[in-house]
This record gives structure tokens, C-alpha cells and sequence, in this order.
């Protein structure tokens, strides 16, 4: 279990490869990136806001769980703070298990309950002023299904 | 009793500290919650909606019921938008 | 939509970077590693046998529907044939879209339908031995849920 | 009519051919599967157990009840075990 809260960022691919050569034995790696989108061509940053102490707890909570329920034989969260220009990646989640269905329900998982549980908070500034990013119904939604 | 009381996200902005500490006798985050509303504009605001604002009790989700005994770190937020 | 069928290893990590950097707008990449697992400690190496001409026709087809039932920005398929060592690289997915939701969908919808509806066939060789894999019964039920 | 076979994996190896061209009346696959297990043991061996056999016409997957008119290449594989 790597789970790592930074304002660094960091290659998704280098990342990838590291995570797939420490899960020996899987068949089966699940990667998961979230980037930085400028729907409209107006973002100039987002800011991401966190809560030290407690996001630490809370992914290793949500990876633990993770652990719990599906068998894994790795699991990765990293998970940036501070300013982000467009096209930066945020986040990322990799499972790796035997097979590849629980490593798809594991990393949903992960990412269903980091949504929504873990203690981050987006900021999206354009040129024109900033608002924080609100919680999307379908995220709280996504959580009864595990 | 001597809490820290944490704000993040816009709460943090509409009360305009990112932390304080407070000397209360609340049993209940409820009756903290009534307790800072009652020192001024800018706390009325921020609780204006508490279904729009989340609780951790010393870094636990929790909710508006839940009783303060122990508790040293309440943080208050709005919901959560990792990922 | 990038489809290749080849003998030639790929690195995940490299091809992730390429992917995500070839689908702007997206906010989510879901990428999946296929690898060869030795679970016994026995196996010498795999084979994976294919039908030329056939098994491009059906990569393209699976992702185009992907493409038709999830808003994804992009989709990339690689699928290695031949002898391949334990720990090997064997194929990789990767999905970009708007939303983790349809990401993960559509990456997942591709692995079902590429484990039993793509025409490539797996043997194992350990030192007594060779015996081809056969079909599990979970990937043809798999398929119910599409 | 003439008519490519092609065989893999398992069924490739019992037969000892990766492919052979026929000419065949055969109106349908099972027509066709009929006619080739007539061609001997090995034919008749891989052909044992229809329900382990997969069937593609012209590369796209068919079944054994599909009629052959106008198919140029017939591919007979177990199932498919790729990803």
C-alpha cells in the first residue's frame, strides 16, 4: 500500500511501471489518472485545498477497505494539493490483483469513496474570478453501490 | 473544555480564518454550531446551510448529533470534491 | 482510436503518457495492463496464438462500440502475440473520457469483450509440459451485464 | 464451391494443419463439419464436441446452423481466450 499526498507533481507513467513492477504475481493492473480539464477554455488554475492529518487517515482508511474486500496484491493513491495548470494530473489510483474484475471494482471503489470522503476541495480560477468546484450528485450516488 | 475548530473550502473564506481555538461547554457539535453562529455576520453565513457544510470530529467524518465529549479538533467544511 | 496488434513488447508506462497526452479535454484516464502471471512458479513462458486480419476487424469493432455507447475523447488497444515471458506485457486498454464513470465503463465493457470475443488464444509451457487455457466460464458471463 | 479452412490453437494441432482449401456442396457449417469429419480420425477427434468449437465465416463469428453461400474463408477455433 503507497499512498502518497504531495504538491509535487508526478509522471503518470513512470508511476504506472513502478507500480506494476512491485505487484509481482498480479495478471491484472487497473490505473486510474485524473487531470485538470478546462471545459471551457477559460481556466487559468485550479487550486486544490486539503485537509493535513485527516486526508492522510482517510486514504488510508479507503485503501485498507480496499484491501479488505478484494484480493489485491498492491494498491497506489497519489494525490496532489496546491496550484495546477490545465492538462496537470491530480490524482491517480492503481490496483493490481489475479484477476482483472476486482481490480476494475477495487480502483471504482477507490475512486468513488475519494471523491466524496476524502478531505480535498477544487478551486477553479479564470480570468474573470474563482469558485470552488460543488459536490456532483452523481458522486455521493456512486457510493451506495459499494 | 479547549477545542480546535478548523475551516476549509469556503467556509474557511466566509469566516476568514483557516483555525481557532475555543473554550466551550457544547455537549453537541449542534450546540457548537449555535455557539459560533452567535459570534457574528460572517459565522451566521457560513452555518447559514448546514446541509451544505460536513463535519470531522479530531479528523472522523461525523454529523451535527454527534456529542463533543473528548473531542480536541473539529473541522468544518464543505462536501468533498477530491479526485 | 488506436488499435495495434503486434509480437513486439510496448511499455505501459510510456504508452500511458502517449494516450493521456493524445486526449485533451479529458479529465479521465482509466488505462488496463494485461500480464503474463505465473501462477505456479512453473510456467516457462506463454504462446498466444491469433487470426491475422480477423482479430483487427474485432479489436476495431469492440472499440467502436465504445465509442458509440461512452462520450470517451479517446481510445487505445494493443494486443501482443507470439512467445511471451512470465511478467511480460501482454495487452493494455486505455480509455479517456470526460468522466471517470464512462472511462471506467467503457475500459472495462473492452475487457470483456476482447477476453472472449477477440480471436487470440493463450498456452502456457511449463517444463512437463504446454496445455492451452481455456475459457473461463466468469468471462462469458461476463458479457451479460453490456 | 471453394472454399479456405482455417484452424486454431487446439483444434490447428489435431487436425495438423493451420489451413486447406476444399471443395465442398456443403449448404451449411454443420454440413460443412460433417463432410470434414468424414475426412478421418483427426477431423472426426476435433470435431467431437461441437459445444468447445467456435465458428467464424468471412472473419466475423457465425454459428453451425449459418448457411455457406457466398463464405470464401471458414475459421474453426475453441473459444477465445485473449485480454
Amino acid at each position: 500500500m503507497d499512498i502518497r499526498v504531495q504538491a509535487e507533481p508526478f509522471d503518470y507513467g513512470t508511476e504506472c511501471n513502478a507500480f506494476t513492477a512491485s505487484a509481482p504475481g498480479a495478471g491484472a493492473v487497473v490505473s486510474f489518472c485524473g487531470i485538470v480539464r478546462d471545459a471551457g477554455g477559460q481556466l487559468a488554475r485550479m487550486e486544490i485545498e486539503h485537509y493535513p492529518g485527516m486526508t492522510e487517515r482517510a486514504l488510508n482508511d479507503i485503501a485498507t477497505q480496499a484491501g479488505e474486500r478484494w484480493d489485491l496484491t498492491e494498491v497506489l493513491i497519489i494525490h496532489r494539493h496546491g496550484p495546477l495548470a490545465p492538462g496537470e494530473t491530480i490524482m491517480m489510483v492503481a490496483t493490481a490483483s489475479r484477476h482483472r474484475a476486482e481490480a476494475f471494482a477495487a480502483a471504482e471503489f477507490l475512486m468513488d469513496y475519494l471523491k466524496s470522503r476524502a478531505p480535498f476541495w477544487k478551486k477553479e480560477i479564470t480570468a474573470t474570478g474563482e469558485a470552488w468546484v460543488e459536490a456532483a450528485e452523481r458522486d455521493e450516488t456512486a457510493l451506495k453501490r459499494w | 473544555m479547549t477545542i480546535t475548530i478548523l475551516y476549509f473550502a469556503w467556509l474557511r473564506e466566509r469566516i476568514g480564518e483557516p483555525r481557532e481555538t475555543l473554550q466551550t461547554e457544547a455537549r453537541s457539535v449542534s450546540a457548537l454550531v449555535d455557539e459560533l453562529r452567535a459570534k457574528g455576520e460572517r459565522y451566521a453565513l457560513a452555518f447559514s446551510d448546514l446541509a451544505a457544510v460536513r463535519v470531522a470530529l479530531d479528523q472522523e467524518l461525523s454529523d451535527f448529533d454527534a456529542p463533543l465529549d473528548g473531542v480536541r479538533e473539529v473541522a468544518f467544511f464543505p462536501p468533498m470534491t477530491g479526485g
